[in-house]
């Protein structure tokens, strides 16, 4: 099996996907000036949350409502739920990051990336498996329920975050998590892909099908700017326990994910989905909602955690893993 | 040109602050403001660029208020709940406006 | 025919695009924080142009120039004249507007919206009816003349829009309307087209027609997201009698393009979109040239009218009928 | 560093009204200044929000001008003809400058 | 609210000598600053657009420090030594700002 | 063989990516308020040099490494090296400019504009002629050197340039020349292009091949309005010296680029390419190097030099009358 896991592995690295995202990476490593304007960033992401929403509704809408559908909704709420608190035990344990801050990263790990996911949809469309359309609305569900984990750890736990202002600022904080951008763009598109079934996708297919994965080099170059920067500038603040935690975490999380995915009775393609939701580590939403929430967390190092390390760890050598436990089982 | 004396406050802020800030302050009767982007910067916490994001989460915006010198402590108690507990800067400077009746 | 009119409302509501807009005024109704970059929104609405003006020309180098092109300018052209002074009436009888911004709103409904025409287009297209390629080139011409009647409107019913500031403030306003931006790519992308022919078209293809429905469901998610915003904020002005009239001047509107039409000898496809040019109303041109030329009237009112009410209007139920009507005469 | 008293004066000005306002300083002779975007602001008309238009007709932008303390009327002057029927806002700072020979 | 004196210092300047005057005032210990993008402007070399560049060449940013006035000098001397041979504006202002203890 | 480059010409001259330069040109100097987003802008040519980066390296994989690829770029070198003093010679004869801005403007001709390399391409294609793949390399290449033969100018016979300020302003500069975005993209995107080879174009096709064209049209729209805004703001620069330089210069560019292609034995197409990139001159790269080194010179005259006099010729005349040229020997 570990030979099919480099095998893939091998053929995940010259993928044009990853090698765009080390191009980045590489860029912000030597300090190029190469960056790519925030207003294309932001409409790169749109553009991949409403291809993917809509293909994702698409798909449900053609294969009808699979019985396992409301269970992996479940799951991956209870996966969101949890796992930061599985994050939060091995941080303390692990790393020396105070209670506050090992709360934020905890967070971050329990919620997704939705990049990643994107990622493994292509290494499964590469290999010829199919997976159900309906992970897309898992992936939304997942999104924040981590946020509510890591908040209720933070107040249980430090007592720096339990003070007067907290209440104020948390106010509005629950309707902006639900209502954030991102998760509306992704179950909209999704709903209205359900709604317009194979005859809307056929409308607009030659826009969010043939060009995606081009569309997503670009977006991957663009991460690994990010991810370089990030690390450039915040690489003392990785020490080996933080380092080896953004890696065995995202591998507790896909196994997290299998147990849920056997249970359901997802299909090879579904679980391995499934576990690269679990495995992932959110970089958008949930650090937005730490810094009003928890401001006094440091964001260099959940940022750095989630994009400098777990992000390329799952790009690279996560999702080959993932794929080839799933098959195995 | 009749001029009037006022106060400019500048606060610089993280983005994501940017709606409980603008509502503590229409809490505290100040409903004049402008909202700058900031392209990047640097303080205590380290160098940013707004070219290095992928969310709102590491950028910062730039409010400024043009203000009557006695709505001032309003005011800046009113942003000061919201930045206390937040990176961020607030300046005040004395100015004078045209049009002083709008204020 | 009622029926034919919701069956095909029925259906239009399900196309992506409107389920698209209806999802962008739904995020920002719940105060999500989805939103497009300016900077994408702007450059949707350069492709809108340069694809549509493009398309428009291939087809008249196609079919060759009709004698009912020189007609229908200027039918555009008297239509976008006059069509000021009948809302500029209702809105008198109607409405409690003060003649200033009676005429700033007047001024909107003699000039055409774009993405209405877009719409009409691919209402034709799905239900595989022709239209004539140059009602882009009348589009273009019935942008700006509205606001030459807004401004005579103003000047001769309004004291308070009497006073000497205006005269330095229109100076050079007649060239801002007539070179302004929009006009002069959806002209200048016309003549392109028309010069370069079904050869150039064929060069471009993959990029102006492939993915154009795609873009547009883009397009009006961002439309759904401002006109949300602009009614959320200036819901307050909309009093019954506002409402109505950005019902009742669009179908009246579409009548007055419907006579001009069946003058003009236009097929149905043709006829429909000079009725949707007519009915619609602009938000782009005529605000910009209204706030320079009538800084006095408000803004939120005439923004509020034509995008959140008449847009959505045309868009829904609005292009259904007038197809309904073009097809029964 | 020597330095020279100046005033710095920044005017809050709807975004269709940019070329009017900076021909009316070109003509008072200003021919020095800086034009910075605005992303939302908040006024007598409400609020507003750059990320929400359509159109620049809703957009404002700032122009400060650094300009010797002597040529402040002229200056108001030209930019109050073009302020006057619009919303905006200006607002004059003392300020020094370095390399005052350039102003 | 408890405010301390300081002055405000604001560099409009090239945009390629961005980095180079934000290296010039980390070496003079000055490593607090916030960067706004600049749309365009006019000067002696004539008037610019950012919406007309292709390059970054053209295009201007601001720098604005808010700093101890005591370290105002040292400032001052490192700005102007990488702003000398370029185009662009220094200004000072006197400004209060709050939470000094962080400057 | 004039017959043929006039006919070469005049069918260049109705490509749509030609007219819509003319239409942006056309549009600034009516003063038209149409502009695309600087953050488009920039981002159309991130997607140019991707695609093109791509396109090149995959060639290379596919076709294999010639035996002339390293000859073609060590010409290249050499070109971009030498030309500069070319220029600065014709220049000071020419043209009363002062030594500074004289080398600055040499710098300009010595390297490249990946946009005219582009339309070449282009012009090629649509003729049936193939070319070199590695190209694109031989581009990149031709990038950077010639900064350094304008800033040795600068120093040898400008008085002006010789002060202190130098060394301080130096340091950096070579490693930002190096690393600048364009080089490390267009690099990068070709090493990736070569890795993947057929197989992963196959992936991005219909991202970077398909719609290319379309695009190009947006970006050329684009230089047409800041070549226009350029020539209306900065046209008392161009004395008739000047503008003969900017005619006759890329023609001696490429002559150079001419003899070093037979030197080296190009096919038809590489030896067109390889000419033009001699012929054109640099509006990225080289303003921004100049800004930072040689900031006495006025950056008014090599900008409009370079956009608006030698971008615009190259595009229209140069290069059919390179590829008549290339073709007949
Ligand atoms: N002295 C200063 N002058 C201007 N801006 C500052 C200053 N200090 C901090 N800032 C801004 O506030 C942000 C956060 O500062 P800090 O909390 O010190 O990391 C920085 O990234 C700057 O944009
Ligand atoms: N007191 C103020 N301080 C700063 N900016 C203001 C103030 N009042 C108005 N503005 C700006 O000017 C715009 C128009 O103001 P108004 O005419 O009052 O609606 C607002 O949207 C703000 O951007
Ligand atoms: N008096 C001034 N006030 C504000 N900004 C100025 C002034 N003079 C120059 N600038 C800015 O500095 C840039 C270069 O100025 P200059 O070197 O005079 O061409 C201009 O494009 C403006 O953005
Ligand atoms: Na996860
Ligand atoms: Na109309
Ligand atoms: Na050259």
């Amino acid at each position: 099996m570990v030979d099919t896991i480099l095998n893939l592995a091998a053929q995940n690295l010259l993928s044009p996907i990853i090698l765009f995202f080390a191009l980045g990476l590489a860029a912000a490593l030597v300090r190029s000036d190469l960056s790519v304007p925030e207003a294309a960033a932001k409409t790169l992401s749109i553009y991949l949350l409403f291809a993917i929403g809509f293909k994702g509704g698409v798909s449900v809408s053609d294969h009808g409502v699979d019985a396992t559908l409301v269970f992996s909704l479940i799951a991956g709420l209870i996966l969101s739920f949890l796992l930061p608190f599985v994050a939060f035990g091995l941080l303390r344990v692990m790393t020396r990051l105070d209670a506050l801050d090992a709360a934020a990263v905890a967070g971050h790990y329990g919620s997704i990336s939705i990049v990643t996911f994107v990622a493994a949809t292509s290494v499964l469309q590469s290999q010829g498996i199919a997976s159900e359309g309906y992970l897309v609305a898992v992936a939304a569900v997942m999104e924040a329920p981590a946020i509510l984990s890591a908040l209720w750890l933070a107040a249980r736990f430090s007592t720096q975050a339990a003070n007067e202002g907290r209440a104020q600022d948390s106010k509005g904080l629950l309707r902006e998590i639900l209502f954030n951008g991102s998760i509306v763009l992704l179950v909209g598109s999704f709903v209205i892909g359900f709604l317009s079934g194979p005859q809307g996708l056929s409308d607009i297919e030659s826009f969010i099908v043939a060009p995606f994965k081009g569309v997503l080099c670009l977006f991957l170059l663009d991460m690994g700017l990010v991810a370089g920067r990030g690390l450039r500038s915040s690489a003392h603040y990785l020490r080996p326990g933080l380092i080896l935690f953004g890696i065995v975490m995202p591998i507790i999380g896909s196994f997290a994910g299998l147990i849920a995915a056997s249970m359901i009775g997802l299909s090879t393609g579904g679980t391995v989905l499934l576990m690269t939701l679990s495995a992932s580590a959110s970089y958008i939403a949930v650090p937005a909602a730490m810094r009003v929430a928890l401001p006094e967390a440091n964001p260099s190092i959940y940022l750095t955690m989630s994009l400098g390390i777990t992000f390329p760890f799952n790009l690279t050598i996560g999702i080959p893993l993932y794929l080839s436990l799933a098959q195995v089982i | 040109m009749e001029m009037k004396d006022a106060k400019r406050v500048e606060i610089t802020i993280e983005a994501p602050m940017e709606t409980r800030l603008t509502d503590a302050l229409d809490g505290a009767g100040v409903t004049g403001y402008t909202i700058l982007p900031v392209m990047g910067g640097s303080g205590r916490s380290g160098r940013w660029s707004r070219e290095g994001q992928v969310s709102r989460a590491g950028g910062m915006i730039q409010i400024i208020c043009i203000i009557r010198p006695d709505r001032l402590d309003a005011l800046l108690e009113a942003a000061f709940s919201v930045v206390e507990r937040h990176i961020g800067v607030v300046t005040v400077t004395d100015c004078s406006v045209l049009r002083a009746e709008r204020f």
